[in-house]
């Protein structure tokens, strides 16, 4: 039943994560985010006055800019920069300020698997340093599915390329908010066990997909358990 | 470009309608051109071409190139059209762009002929080293350095006085190559061949003011023109490329009138930059 | 061009008479030349040329600001555009617009300019300076510069001084002045000085590659003496040109 | 005249289809119809055996400077790569080209009298024209027309807010801009805009539209040449009018466009791709029939002008025949939109 | 005169019901999904009518061109030699885009891409070539000198939402169209068309692949876009619906049922319950989707 991993890891085991906020002093917010060596630094500005291209006068406007380690942006990068938006915008509150931009910029340092769920979570508590209202937190993670059909958590980027799939799932933290029209208003199922984000690679059958997501969950509580840790620690240290 | 008060636009207008501009002309005469040739000494020639206040440079610079497929033993030629800024600021960053593409689309179809390269004012024959191999590439380049009014006719006659002024090196093409590669060439840098430029057709633009027409507008009379037909026309008197300029449209007999008054102008015209050009390359060689 | 890289190939840039490439002396400046108003459209422009550098410049200003997010309330907008023919160098480019080392150059002679002009007499306007580059032989920076200050003056632009400059190298251990393209892209030290010469004030100093303190003190000088003889030969242009006007004037 | 007897047929197929694609279909319908209407003269099997024995070397992109050709195009994918990394690396990295047959295989065309066009047309004989409006629901009015097989969508938006800081005009703007499929052209393309035809379409459609109607305000006329056979900017022009006229855009007239080419001693009109390669002169006006005014004429080549003339009357009556057909579609696009 | 007011009346009526479907657009819609019903008069799981038409584009080796209700895509490919890389050396490449030029809808202008596009290029790309559609190795002519370059390019001619299920069946029916032509090899190693006749002066060698042949699919992949909205789940969406409910679910399934992409981007969260019947919806349209571009090719055939 064991399957070994190159790195000796438990299949359902995460990379050692590290996070460290506020230190880009330019910044509004920064945050910088590891799981074992894929790193991605994000840093965030705003709420201020929105472009004219994006201007909307309801809603406040999130803006994403990936800075690939090397090379120039390409279409990948394109892609991750619509779903971290997309994923930002559903998870901050747009309506406090409107007609405002805010610009999460984010610069991979180093790419060992796992990239977007990496970028996500580091964007996240970007916003929390930046102060920017938010509904709930929202944790990333990386789900795999060996060939022998297996699921491994938060591959590295060499186990990636031998995976049969592998799928990146964004989840809300653990956290509960009670804010009229937020999601907690339907009510199908605990409020964590909703999924914001889902995008996959390669094919695989819709049961281990679910099973994937059931493993992926139950990761992110823990994710989320260290995320908010690492904000309470920082809030202490500043006050 | 140009902001004219109603009373300015109908001044001019009258004046147009009575044959006497604003500066003095009579409708169909032009303004006085002086021609500088050899002003751009790493070009194979060049020639600044002055008329009114209109100012332009062309340059033309021959390159070795390989023909293509479908025209075996000719020469390219390409033409491009640059508005400096200092012309104007409207000029400036991309402004130029439009107008200077739609010069250079204007005389590329004046002086390129059809497709097939048939009445081509440019002998791309000539341009010719082996056939299928070696070419000549000819970069022929405007620059406007001041703009009132009547840049194609300016740029035009320029290119002609560029041309004659130019002149080619000869090629040695080395004797054995294999079928397949590039045979080498040795370009000479003392013998040059002079470029024949009698067909290179001059472009003549009238502009419709009212119910007459001018020749040779400046940016004033331009600015209030309702359409303009800039027609190249060589020394053989064959109409060799036609563009409309402005959108208003005018009556089909109106554009054969038109024509033939331009064909009127341009042996007027031909003579006169003919006689100009001699007189340039006679101080340049003085000099 | 190929004759150029010929010669790059060796690198005696001064031969045993201490003469140069182009027969000049290290410290003789080559033939400079400057003409006003050679664009009537601008409200000043100017050509000038040092050797075989040709440039034009032309000023449109002061005049309203076109874009109104970039007015300033209590100084001028100085815009500068600087621009290189296709022809202007001896291989044939179709550079595009804006690369990086035109905008380096019009930000360069756009703070120069800048710098010489009493922006806070003439509030909420714009001054647009554009330089066009006809041809390219070393130097152009210098040129642009110098054409610019002619057209400035021309255009009657109030100015602190008239801002000359000038370029010296540094090669085979001899300091040269106003490098031509042979020897600009020699790879040796090139300082492009420009100063205003009245209020001997240096306004621009770019140097590239290294040069030891003394070395860069003797090419410094000589570039400084370059400026001044430029700024002495502007004065007689401009006041010849003013002369003209007067006759015009009939006065 | 053979044109007009095709134009009715033309017509016919256009009525019918619109009547029978009042919905989603329209546009599939015309491709079956005009597969089955005009196989004889133009079926795909045929164009492939054109397409095989020829190499159609000039699309207008690039046809117009061959020296211009290899910097153009360069930066053109340049800026591809720069704007949206186009065709994943893979296809970036290697260079590919298409297997057609070797030039020398081709035969040099005929231009004595008795010569047949490669499609089997008189000389004085438009192609099979198909016309249709309201083909993009997303635009306030478009147009798909298809000659031969020059097949072109114009979509129409606006009158809309002028876009960024451009000064106040007391007339509307007209905004042209037409581009290509990388499929258009018989060698894959850039698939980006092209400049020239759009700056034509401009001054050709500008003189049409009463832009007092709309001040302040920008009209786009965005035009996709989905397969160029040859005379692409007629086409367009003729299709954008169309497109213009369905989005209810103030016209003093329609406009119409139509090309003649000259090879050797003839004059033929609406030139394929494949002519249009060898002509030696071409000559293309639009034409405002009603008004019976010229705003465009472009000539290329040595003419007489005698010649001009008789070619301008040609492309004229086709101009003509090509209005009362635009205008019947747009009668009949009026007629089933109201029942 | 009665009927007159009572068309008059009619006319009132409507534009009252526009002026409320353009103020208050949610409630519009909430209104309508009550009644589990749609404006367009669909019920909540039904996807708009959908036509598949297969060689559009004469210059293209492939094409297809597709509706789903107004949502318009052509989809063309064109077919060039290329020298493999060393480490795939017997295998093609395929390489796909999706463009939206500016025709398609009134959002986009020339000059900038929209944002959208490089989305649903890299996801067609994904899906086409992660479910293992097409065996690269088909495409190869020569084990390390020539094999096939496929560009696919999808144009977008009108957008009216759903954009990714269109050109994803675009893609694939313009795939299943296409026909591989006959080439031979020259003496200068180069890849040349058989032109029916010989060529002369060159010597042809017989024909590298027989006769213009079709790809083989192992499986093809359909997708379906659904809206999450409280609870109802909204199948293929018009371009409106998109704009005002925002939380989009890709399902996409090859033949034999398995998930080769869900695509969830942000929005409103997701259940397993909901994932499930979005599967299940999809499994549906499937089979719709793989009859009518069985149809589209037996019509191909036929002529």
């Amino acid at each position: 039943m064991e399957i070994d991993r190159a790195d000796g890891r438990q299949p359902n085991q995460l990379r050692p994560l590290s996070c460290s906020h506020n230190f880009l002093n330019r910044a509004h917010g920064s945050a910088r985010w590891s799981h074992g060596d894929t790193t991605v630094i994000a840093a965030v500005y705003g709420p201020k006055s929105g472009k004219k291209t994006n201007e909307n006068p309801k809603k406040a406007s999130v803006e994403v800019v990936w800075k690939p380690n090397t090379g120039h942006i390409g279409r990948d990068e394109k892609e991750y920069e619509i779903v971290v938006k997309r994923t930002l915008e559903s998870i901050c509150l747009l309506t406090v300020n409107p007609s405002t931009t805010v610009s999460v910029i984010l610069q991979v340092v180093d790419d060992d698997g796992g990239l977007l769920p990496c970028a996500i979570n580091a964007a996240c508590a970007a916003l929390v340093d930046a102060g920017i209202p938010l509904k709930h937190l929202a944790v990333s993670i990386c789900c795999g599915l060996t060939e022998s059909g297996f699921v491994v958590l938060d591959p590295t980027k060499s186990e990636e390329q031998s995976l049969q799939a592998f799928t990146y799932l964004v989840f809300p933290n653990s956290f509960r908010s009670v804010l009229p029209g937020s999601p907690l208003s339907v009510e199908i199922g605990p409020f964590e066990n909703g999924i914001i984000t889902s995008t996959t690679h390669g094919v695989m059958s819709v049961e281990n997909y679910l099973f994937c997501i059931e493993r992926g969950r139950s990761a992110s509580a823990a994710l989320s358990e260290f995320l908010r840790k690492s904000l309470t620690k920082w809030n202490e240290s500043n006050s | 470009m140009v902001g004219l008060s109603a009373g300015e636009k109908h001044f001019i207008k009258g004046g147009i309608d009575q044959d006497l501009r604003s500066d003095g002309r009579k409708r169909l005469t032009y303004r006085p051109i002086s021609i500088e040739t050899g002003v751009i000494p790493q070009a194979n020639g060049s020639a600044r071409l002055r008329m009114g206040d209109t100012d332009v440079i062309a340059t033309v610079k021959a390159e070795i190139g390989k023909p293509s497929h479908l025209h075996p033993n000719r020469g390219k030629v390409a033409i491009f059209v640059d508005c400096s800024a200092i012309a104007s600021p409207v000029f400036e960053g991309r402004g130029g762009e439009e107008l200077s593409t739609e010069l250079s689309v204007a005389l590329q179809r004046c002086l390129l002929g059809g497709k097939s390269g048939a009445g081509a004012g440019i002998d791309l024959l000539s341009l010719n080293v082996m056939e299928g191999k070696i070419c000549w590439d000819l970069y022929i380049e405007g620059l406007v350095i001041n703009a009132d009014g009547n840049l194609l006719d300016a740029l035009g006659a320029a290119i002609k006085a560029a041309l004659s002024n130019t002149g080619i090196p000869k090629v040695n093409v080395a004797a054995e190559f294999s079928a397949e590669e590039q045979p080498e060439v040795d370009i000479s840098d003392e013998d040059f061949l002079r470029f024949d430029t009698s067909s290179v057709p001059v472009i003549i633009t009238l502009t419709k003011v009212g119910k007459h027409y001018i020749v040779d507008a400046t940016s004033e009379e331009e600015s209030h023109m309702s359409s303009a037909i800039s027609v190249s026309i060589n020394s053989r008197g064959q109409i060799c490329g036609l563009t409309k300029r402005g959108g208003a449209g005018v009556d089909p007999s109106v554009v054969l009138d038109m024509i033939s008054v331009a064909k009127h102008v341009s042996e007027h015209f031909i003579m006169k930059l003919d006689s100009e050009i001699s007189a340039a390359e006679a101080d340049e060689a003085g000099s | 061009m190929d004759h150029r890289i010929s010669l790059k190939k060796e690198t005696e840039y001064i031969s045993p008479e201490g003469l140069r490439l182009d027969g000049r002396l290290p410290s003789e400046m080559r033939q400079i030349s400057a003409e006003i108003g050679v664009v009537p459209n601008a409200d000043g422009s100017a050509a000038f040329e040092m050797g075989n550098t040709k440039v034009i410049a032309a000023v449109y200003g002061p005049r309203k600001v076109q874009n109104w997010g970039q007015q300033i309330n209590d100084q001028a907008l100085v815009r500068c555009e600087y621009r290189m023919a296709n022809f202007s160098t001896g291989d044939r480019v179709r550079r595009p617009k804006g690369d990086r080392r035109t905008t380096e150059i019009s930000l360069v002679i756009r703070q120069t300019m800048e710098a010489c002009i009493m922006t806070q007499q003439m509030p909420r306007t714009q001054i647009d300076i554009y330089v066009q580059v006809l041809q390219a032989d070393g130097g152009t920076r210098s040129a642009c510069i110098n054409a610019a200050t002619l057209a400035l003056a021309a255009a009657g632009i109030p100015m602190r001084d008239l801002v000359t400059s000038c370029s010296a190298g540094y090669l085979n251990g001899t300091p040269l002045l106003d490098l031509n393209y042979v020897e600009d892209s020699a790879g040796g030290p090139d300082v492009t000085l420009g100063i205003l010469p009245t209020l001997d004030r240096v306004t621009l100093l770019q140097a590239d590659s290294k040069l030891t303190m003394d070395a860069f003190e003797s090419v410094m000088q000589l570039a400084t003496e370059g400026c001044m003889a430029v700024a002495g030969y502007i004065r007689r242009v401009l006041r010849e040109h003013t002369k003209q006007l007067e006759l015009r004037r009939g006065v | 005249m053979g044109s007009l007897v095709h134009y009715c047929s033309a017509l016919v197929a256009a009525a019918g289809s619109i009547a029978a694609a009042v919905a989603a279909l329209c546009l599939k319908k015309n491709f079956l119809l005009h597969s089955s209407l005009f196989f004889g003269h133009f079926g795909h099997e045929n164009f492939k055996e054109v397409k095989q024995t020829t190499p159609l070397k000039s699309s207008p992109l690039h046809s117009l400077c061959p020296a211009l050709l290899g910097s153009h195009t360069k930066t053109e994918r340049n800026r591809e790569t720069e704007m949206s990394s186009k065709s994943s690396s893979t296809t970036t990295m290697t260079t590919t080209y298409s297997p057609s047959p070797t030039v020398k295989n081709r035969q040099p065309i005929i231009k004595d009298v008795d010569w047949a066009r490669p499609d089997k047309r008189g000389f004085h004989q438009c192609r099979p024209a198909y016309l249709n409006t309201g083909t993009v629901n997303a635009a306030s009015g478009s147009a798909y027309v298809e000659f031969g097989s020059t097949k072109v969508i114009v979509s129409v938006f606006g009158p809309r807010e002028s876009k960024k800081a451009s000064m106040y005009s007391d007339i509307g703007r007209l905004n042209c801009n037409v581009s290509y499929t990388t499929f258009a052209t018989h060698f894959r393309g850039q698939g980006t805009e092209n400049k020239e035809i759009s700056s034509m379409l401009h001054k050709a459609l500008e003189g049409a539209i009463i832009l007092e109607s709309f001040p302040k305000t920008t009209v786009d006329v965005f035009a996709l040449v989905l397969e160029s056979g040859g005379s692409d900017l007629p086409v367009v022009i003729s299709c954008a009018s169309l497109a213009l006229a369905d989005a209810g855009i103030m016209m003093y007239d329609l406009v119409t466009s139509v090309s003649v080419s000259c090879l050797g001693s003839n004059l033929i009109i609406d030139p394929i791709t494949e002519e249009e390669t060898y002509q030696d002169g071409s000559l293309m006006i639009t034409f405002m029939p009603s008004r019976r005014e010229v705003t465009q004429l472009t000539l290329t080549g040595e003419w007489s002008t005698p010649r001009i003339h008789e070619a301008m009357q040609l492309c004229m009556d086709a101009c003509c025949k090509l209005g009362e057909i635009m205008r019947s579609c747009l009668k009949d696009a009026a007629a089933s939109s109201e029942s | 005169m009665g009927s007159t007011d009572g068309i008059q009346a009619d006319i009132a009526s409507e534009i009252e019901v526009d002026a409320f479907r353009r103020l208050f657009p949610l409630r519009f819609y909430e209104r309508h999904l009550s009644e589990s019903v749609r404006p367009d008069a669909r019920p909540l799981n039904k996807a708009r009518d959908t036509s598949v038409a297969l060689g559009a584009v004469s210059s293209a080796d492939g094409s297809a061109l597709v509706k789903i209700g107004h949502t318009t895509m052509l989809a063309a490919i064109k077919v060039e030699v290329m020298t493999p890389s060393l480490d795939s050396p017997d295998e093609g490449c395929l390489g796909i885009e999706f463009n939206m030029p500016p025709i398609c809808s009134p959002s986009v202008r020339p000059g900038q891409t929209a944002e959208l596009a490089p989305v649903i290029s890299k996801q067609l790309s994904d899906s086409i070539l992660s479910s293992g559609m097409i065996n690269l190795k088909e495409l190869s002519l020569i084990s390390g000198k020539a094999a096939w370059m496929l560009y696919l390019d999808v144009y977008c001619l009108d957008a009216d939402g759903a954009l990714f299920d269109a050109a994803l069946l675009a893609a694939v029916a313009a795939l299943s169209h296409l026909r591989i032509p006959v080439v031979s090899v020259n003496d200068d190693g180069r890849v040349v068309a058989m032109a029916g006749e010989h060529v002369e002066g060159k010597s042809v060698r017989e024909p590298i692949n027989r006769e213009k042949r079709k790809l083989t699919f192992s499986c093809i992949p359909f997708s379906l876009t659904c809206i999450l909205h409280q609870k109802y789940i909204l199948a293929d969406p018009t371009a409106e619906e998109e704009l005002i409910m925002e939380t989009l679910v890709t399902v996409v399934l090859d033949l034999s049922g398995r998930l080769v992409s869900l695509y969830k981007l942000g929005g409103n969260l997701a259940y397993n319950s909901t994932v499930q019947d979005c599967v299940a919806l999809t499994r549906r349209r499937v089979k719709e989707l793989h009859q009518i571009l069985n149809e589209a090719v037996s019509d191909m055939e036929v002529d």
